[in-house]
């Protein structure tokens, strides 16, 4: 059964559609690879799936639940998680205050809680703290966890996206071009940590331009354009096919 | 005993009333400077300490606070409602006397055993230059057009009764308000009610404005305001709209009494211009004398200058002859009275109309 | 002594008032600046309260803390929604129609004030136990604010002061912290405000407007944004300074005009050596010092 | 009460008034876009403007004409200082915006303690007289002061305009308030074109407090209160939004001076608050025009061969 | 020629960047590669003049490079790309472009919009609005108007999808033969890069480990499994 369901999913800004009748599964334990050139709405889609723009028309379910008017907040605790393509991480916060923001656990968010249970918080707090430990040694980032993040080069910043959306133990996890800026060693990592995930039961999405990495890590691939699903299939298939070859690599 | 006497002057030095309060403090120091080259207080100086209030309750209370702790006065000059109101607990838990000068709002009285005031409260020129538009003026229909703040609507309130009480009609009653830089619409309400008489209680800063919007607007029936427009410069600025404006005065003025055009010569010569609120003035100018014969009697006596006796001795006094604003009498309820004089632009002056009530 | 103790006690209000600000301002970035408002309703309600013999004063002044908690949510429901600049300027709205509405009330005074408030303490401990109340609660209020800062919570609103969407994004209710943080703040000037009432016994609805904004955000920015003592010292430098001033001697002709001018010109020295503040916050956000909070 | 005559007289009152409000939104709106600064010295600088204005008028006995260029010389001198002994420093040394806004609420304060220092406190105008003659427009009574007043509006915002949309500088100002580093990679000066932009509202402020003073009396600390107002405007206008601010500055000014038709004045003042909290409730992004999308259009296309597939 | 001799750079107490010597010929394609970290955003960044050196020289045919100084360094024709963060968001793509240009002469816009397609359909689109791999291209396209003899490109591949990493390429060759435009890129993408450059510097940990040429860099094995 999968995790996240789209069904007939429409968007458009004025005259620009970038999303045009969309139907897409996401499954547990598979990575899907969603390429395609510039522009042709895969941000858009994440951002359609997240909430941080509204559609037009279509549904969108997660685990069977209807995620229809539900704030972003909300969605992300139905087991959403999502790195950004711009980055978006917190300037103000180290490292490892990034990833302490990402678990998936809410019981210690009100202010009176803080009154009332403090010993529970600080207990809350060593459980996060070893978790993004753990998470900066997989990603390779253990060495720099207290340095501001805006003191650390634009591919570390990167990984630090990833490790964040790692946090939250997701059902659905959505990565927009995790790659762009990270040196080539870094790869095999990302790969072994992504695969990880999947293998544990979660729906993983992955943008990203380069193909090499995506026909390594993914199971299935989706080829968008303008909007539209043009085609579904492994990696290889997509590739081989020259109308996509033409309209993505070019001839 | 004494080597000096001081008092306290509390007043705004800063802030949107500044205007007023640099002019009257300038005006009771000349009073002290004059007292003290007459000798003082039986050969003893006179001091006074001055503390900017910038009008504002809070830096009043501070100030007052530092006058009575610090400078140990018996006695303080203020003025403002709001400061006066709030620092009065602090007159009376510390038995210090306050001499209310210029706040108007009629609740002075009950404000507690220390507190007193030496200027008329602001109902008595409101009352008098209604009374004497209804009755010697026979003006039927008035419009009363005034600021939005607590004295605005206070004393619209009086005129308002006062003048139909005295068989008048009020066929406008409008507000402006505090920030408005326009008054057009106000001034369409009255003039499509009519009235042959217009009553404006503002403050200096924009009523010049609103009588020349009204005369813009083809208003010409006579306006009749507070002391706050008599000045000279409204003539200056308005021209020949300033005909048929008329202000009150609850002080002498300079044609009738020739201390007071002396001090006002004074004022042109020394500064280059008459005083803002030239009647206001006069009162602080006459405040030290008060303060100075309270203090002669103690001293004469040889009692302590506390809070408790200067009160006492205050009350004992009952009626001093002041310099610019004559004689004054503590009344029972903490209150003075006092005559108005009424003043009228003709041709292009100020010239004395009336007398109400001597 | 009142002069001593009154400016002891209104450098401890101002304290609560200028760290409790810090909270909603710097550490929460809600850029309000209707907090004296708050302080407004604490005052005023523990005043009738305390007045018409409601409930005992300490009674009253939580009251007045809870009411103003109650009312920052009138403010922050709607207009964080929209957060930045808009919630300025609805706060500035709040704040100055709520004094326009306090003139029309006579029950409470009107634009002529609040007199004759029962005062507190004094008359059977003396000044100087109200004094030390106030100081006590100055200390508690910036203690509690580090504490509540430097721990998690602190780090939440770090990480929304930064970027509200990728905050969402992570599951965490911005709004709700917001609302949270700004209540929290108000109910803190509330009670200030009690203690305020009780002891000047004069409330006027003027003193609550912009020029009281001002002063306090300068204490705050001044001292330092976020940080735990920046608002003491700033309260204590601005609230201080002026007081010294009177004490130079000034001819009375050019004594106002001339006392603001040094006063505000120290503060702009103060402002071109300082440029961060008197103290400055870390660069980022960092919480209890580790040892502390690992086992 | 609602005859035509008095609304067409007050519309149009107010219309003429308003000229003032939107020079001041206006400057102020174009500092808080481009240089990102809640200049709340724009209070100090009118005060500057207008004293020198004053000066040159009053005390100089200069002619009107050159008391405008006089009182345009002081605002400009008191914005270079403040830009560029004051914001220029601070920049370089990181303040917060906070800490800047802070810093101009001092300034302004600062500025006005001079200038009582030196001026007094007694309220003044430019002009000895400050009564305008009228004339009478089919019932509807026009000052001499009202139609230039209008033109001269008019006047600096088409100026503006042009400068802002056909100049070069006018596009370096955008591209300043927009990322201002990102901007010195194509050879713009950051600090010039900051400078200048707080030039320019120096000027504009100047030709407002010009035309304020020679109707109302001013005194140091009022312009406070007109800055106040374009500060209301700016934010209703929408944030980053010049002409927003404009629109919005007369429209705050006319529901102002009409509301006295429709509400009680004793009410006036809460009323206008309670409209500046629910509009910004209601309209939370300011009065703004809806974003042109609409021209957008794709129009490189998927081969036809793939479309084909898809749909087969 | 630009020459960079003996630079140290870094920000406050690190120092990112240790004793770089480079010769730059004119109009030469010179690639940058290195793990993250390296320091090559620095050394870009150093050249343009956002970062001061701390020591060492930077001059141009002999003369000093005005050191912090960035619109006097872009005046004089180097042109930078940075990473992310690049466009003007506010303003629509044809004003980023009249902007970027606006100070360099007669106007170059249709080559650019030639060069990218897509910002010719664009023009009147809010550039913030745009796609990451647009909002690329568009910044890539303002470099290029302000004619520069020197472009300093800090990954320009980065998000770009491969038929439009081709055309930049493409498109970066075509500009340094017509206009002798000199080209100094950062990449990760080692291989697409290699077909434009015609020499190769590396750097690790802030010094350069390898400096050669095309033919050099594939010849040295060891190297080659690094990436
Ligand atoms: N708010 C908006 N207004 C107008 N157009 C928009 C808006 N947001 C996105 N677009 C357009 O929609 C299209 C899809 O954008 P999207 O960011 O989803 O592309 P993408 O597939 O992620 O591309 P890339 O690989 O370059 O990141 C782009 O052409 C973009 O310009
Ligand atoms: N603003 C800054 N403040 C402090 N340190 C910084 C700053 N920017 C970069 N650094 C540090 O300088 C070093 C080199 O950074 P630089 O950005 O030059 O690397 P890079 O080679 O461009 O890496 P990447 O490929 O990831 O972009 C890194 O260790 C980084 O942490
Ligand atoms: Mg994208
Ligand atoms: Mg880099």
């Amino acid at each position: 059964m999968a995790v996240l369901e789209i069904r007939n999913l429409c968007k458009s800004f004025g005259g620009i559609v970038v999303a045009d009748q969309i139907d897409l599964d996401l499954k547990a334990h598979g990575v899907l690879g969603l390429i395609g050139p510039n522009g042709a709405g895969k941000t858009s889609l994440f951002n359609l799936i997240c909430g941080v723009v509204p559609p037009d028309a279509g549904s969108i379910t997660l685990d069977g639940l209807s995620m229809e008017g539900q704030p972003i907040h909300e969605r992300a605790r139905l087991g959403l998680a999502r790195t950004w393509q711009t980055l978006r991480l917190f300037p103000s916060l180290s490292v490892i205050d990034n990833l302490m923001l990402g678990p998936r656990d809410y019981s210690a968010d009100r202010l009176i809680d803080v009154f009332l249970r403090p010993t529970y918080i600080a207990q809350r707090e060593r459980e996060a703290r070893q978790r993004a430990e753990y998470i900066l040694e997989r990603t390779g980032l253990i060495a720099i966890k207290d340095s501001p993040v805006m003191d650390i080069t634009y591919g570390q910043q990167k990984l630090v996206g990833v490790a964040r959306a790692l946090m939250n133990e997701a059902r659905c996890l959505l990565l927009d071009e995790p790659m762009a800026g990270v040196e080539g060693q870094t790869y095999a990592l990302i790969q072994k940590v992504v695969r990880d995930l999947a293998e544990s039961g979660v729906a993983i999405c992955v943008v990203e331009h380069n193909v090499a990495f995506i026909k390594d890590l993914c199971d299935e691939g989706v080829f968008m354009f303008a909007g539209k699903v043009l085609a579904r299939g492994s990696v290889d298939q997509l590739i081989a096919d020259p109308h996509l070859t033409e309209l993505y690599f070019g001839t | 005993q004494q080597t000096s006497y001081k008092f306290g002057m509390a007043m705004p030095l800063t802030g949107g009333q500044a205007t007023y309060g640099n002019d009257q403090v300038k005006a009771a120091q000349w009073a002290v400077e004059e007292i003290n080259k007459k000798g003082g207080i039986n050969g003893k100086p006179l001091e006074m300490i001055v503390m900017d209030t910038q009008a504002d309750p809070q830096v009043g209370i501070q100030s007052v606070n530092r006058m009575i702790s610090v400078d140990k006065v018996a006695v303080f000059v203020t003025a403002w409602s709001g400061v006066v109101k709030a620092v009065a607990p602090i007159a009376n838990d510390n038995k210090v006397v306050e001499l209310s000068v210029g706040a108007n709002s009629p609740d002075i009285s009950q404000l507690g055993d220390y507190v007193y005031t030496t200027f008329p409260l602001a109902d008595v020129d409101i009352r008098a230059v209604a009374g004497y538009s209804a009755k010697e003026m026979g003006k039927k229909k008035a419009a009363v057009l005034f600021i939005n703040n607590e004295t605005g609507l206070g004393s619209a309130t009086v005129y308002r009764d006062t003048f139909k009480k005295a068989g008048g009609e009020v066929v406008a009653y409008e507000a402006y308000d505090q920030k408005a830089t326009d008054f057009t619409g106000p001034l369409l309400k009255i003039r499509a009610a009519n009235p042959d008489i217009i009553h404006l209680q503002g403050l200096v800063a924009e009523s010049p404005q609103v009588i020349a919007q009204a005369r813009q607007l083809g208003i010409t029936v006579p306006i009749t305001s507070y002391s706050g427009i008599y000045n000279q410069k409204l003539i200056e600025q308005l021209g020949a709209a300033a005909e048929n404006v008329i202000a009150t005065s609850l002080a002498p003025g300079v044609e009738d009494s020739p201390l007071v055009k002396d001090y006002v010569d004074r004022w042109v010569k020394e500064v280059g211009r008459a005083p803002n609120g030239l009647p206001y003035t006069q009162y602080l100018y006459d405040t030290p004398a008060l303060v100075a014969a309270v203090f002669t009697a103690l001293d004469k006596k040889g009692i302590a200058p506390t809070g408790e006796n200067f009160r006492k001795e205050m009350l004992a006094i009952k009626t001093f002859d002041l310099p610019l604003t004559g004689k004054v009498t503590f009344a029972e309820d903490h209150t003075v009275n006092k005559p108005v004089y009424l003043v009228e632009v003709k041709n292009g002056k100020w010239t004395k109309k009336a007398v109400v009530g001597q | 002594m009142d002069y001593l103790y009154s400016i002891l006690i209104l450098i401890g209000l101002f304290i609560i008032l200028a760290s409790s600000f810090d909270l909603v301002i710097g550490h929460c970035g809600l850029i309000s600046i209707a907090h004296p408002i708050f302080y407004a309703i604490g005052a005023y309600v523990s005043a009738m309260l305390a007045k018409h013999n409601i409930m005992p004063i300490p009674l009253a002044m939580l009251s007045g803390g809870v009411v103003a908690f109650v009312a920052s949510a009138l403010v922050a429901v709607p207009a964080l929604r929209v957060s930045g600049d808009y919630l300025l300027i609805a706060s500035i709205g709040f704040q100055l129609g709520l004094i326009e509405l306090a003139k029309h009330i006579h029950e409470i005074g009107g634009a002529g004030g609040l007199t004759n408030i029962p005062s507190f303490l004094i008359r059977d401990y003396g000044r100087e136990s109200y004094v030390v109340l106030v100081l006590v609660l100055a200390g508690l209020t910036v203690l509690f604010i580090k504490w509540l800062t430097q721990g998690p919570y602190g780090r939440m609103m770090a990480a929304m002061r930064d970027d509200e969407l990728a905050f969402s994004m992570l599951g965490r209710n911005a709004i709700w912290v917001k609302v949270s943080v700004f209540g929290i703040g108000s109910g803190i000037a509330g009670i200030a405000g009690g203690l305020y009432a009780h002891y000047f016994r004069f409330l006027e609805p003027d003193q609550f407007g912009l020029l009281q904004s001002s002063a306090v955000l300068t204490m705050v920015v001044v001292g330092g944004l976020r940080t735990a003592w920046g608002p003491v010292i700033g309260a204590l430098v601005l609230q201080l300074m002026p007081q010294m001033i009177t004490f130079f001697n000034l001819p009375p002709s050019v004594l106002g005009p001339l006392q603001g001018l040094i006063f505000t010109g120290l503060v702009l020295v103060f402002m071109f050596k300082r440029p961060q503040g008197l103290l400055a916050a870390p660069v980022i956000w960092t919480g209890k010092a580790p040892e502390k909070r690992g086992a | 009460m609602f005859d035509v005559a008095v609304v067409s007289q007050i519309l149009w009152t107010s219309f003429a008034t308003s000229s003032y409000f939107v020079l001041f939104a206006v400057a102020f709106a174009l500092v808080l876009k481009v240089n990102k600064v809640f200049n709340f010295a724009q209070a100090g600088v009118m005060t500057c403007g207008f004293y020198a204005a004053y000066v040159a008028v009053r005390l100089l006995e200069w002619p009107g004409f050159a008391g405008l260029l006089a009182g345009i010389a002081g605002a400009l001198l008191m914005s270079f200082i403040l830009e560029y002994f004051g914001f220029a420093v601070l920049r370089q040394r990181k303040a917060s915006p906070m800490f800047v806004f802070i810093f101009t609420l001092i300034v302004s304060q600062f500025i006005s303690y001079a200038i009582m220092l030196v001026f007094g406190t007694w309220p003044t105008t430019i002009f000895a007289s400050m009564f305008w003659p009228v004339t009478l427009v089919g019932g509807i009574a026009v000052s001499a002061w009202d139609v230039p007043a209008i033109a001269a509006t008019l006047v600096v915002l088409i100026a503006l305009w042009v400068f802002l949309r056909f100049t070069r500088y006018g596009q370096f100002m955008l591209a300043v308030a927009d990322n201002a580093d990102l901007a010195e990679l194509y050879g713009i000066q950051k600090n010039k074109v900051l400078m200048i932009s707080m030039l320019m509202a120096g000027v504009i402020v100047a030709i407002g407090m010009f035309l304020y003073g020679s109707r109302a009396q001013v005194q140091a600390a009022a312009a406070t209160e007109l800055m106040l107002f374009a500060v209301a405007s700016t934010i209703l206008g929408g944030i980053g939004n010049i002409w927003g601010a404009a629109v919005a500055a007369i429209i705050l000014g006319i529901v102002q001076n009409s509301s006295i038709l429709f509400i009680p004045s004793a009410w006036q003042g809460f009323l206008l608050y309670a409209f500046l909290f629910f509009a910004i409730v209601l309209f939370p992004r300011g009065f703004r025009l809806p974003e042109r999308a609409n021209k957008l259009k794709r129009t490189i296309r998927a081969p036809d061969a793939l479309v084909t597939k898809q749909e087969g | 020629m630009l020459s960079i001799q003996n630079l140290y750079a870094g920000y406050g107490s690190l120092e990112v960047l240790k004793d770089i010597g480079i010769d730059l010929q004119d109009h030469q394609c010179v690639g940058i590669f290195g793990h993250n970290g390296a320091g090559k955003t620095t050394l870009l960044r150093s050249i343009i003049g956002a970062v001061v050196p701390t020591s060492g020289r930077l001059t141009w045919d002999g003369e000093e490079l005005p050191y912090g100084d960035v619109p006097a360094t872009v005046k004089r024709g180097i042109a930078f790309v940075p990473q992310g963060h690049n466009v003007f968001p506010n303003l629509s793509v044809e004003k980023n472009l009249v902007i970027a240009g606006a100070l360099f002469g007669e106007a170059f816009l249709s080559e650019v919009l030639q060069l990218f397609p897509v910002l010719q359909e664009r023009r009147s689109q809010r550039a913030g609005s745009m796609s990451g791999g647009e909002q690329q291209m568009l910044a890539l396209g303002m470099a290029l108007m302000t004619k520069p003899k020197w472009l300093l490109l800090d990954e320009p591949s980065t998000g770009l999808a491969p038929v439009i990493v081709r055309n930049v390429m493409d498109g970066l060759r075509d500009v340094n033969r017509r206009f002798g435009t000199g080209i100094l890129v950062v990449e990760q993408n080692v291989p697409a890069t290699l077909k434009l450059v015609e020499r190769a510097i590396i750097l690790k940990s802030g010094q350069i480990v390898f400096d050669g040429s095309r033919d050099e860099l594939s010849a040295k094995k060891d190297l080659w499994e690094w990436f």
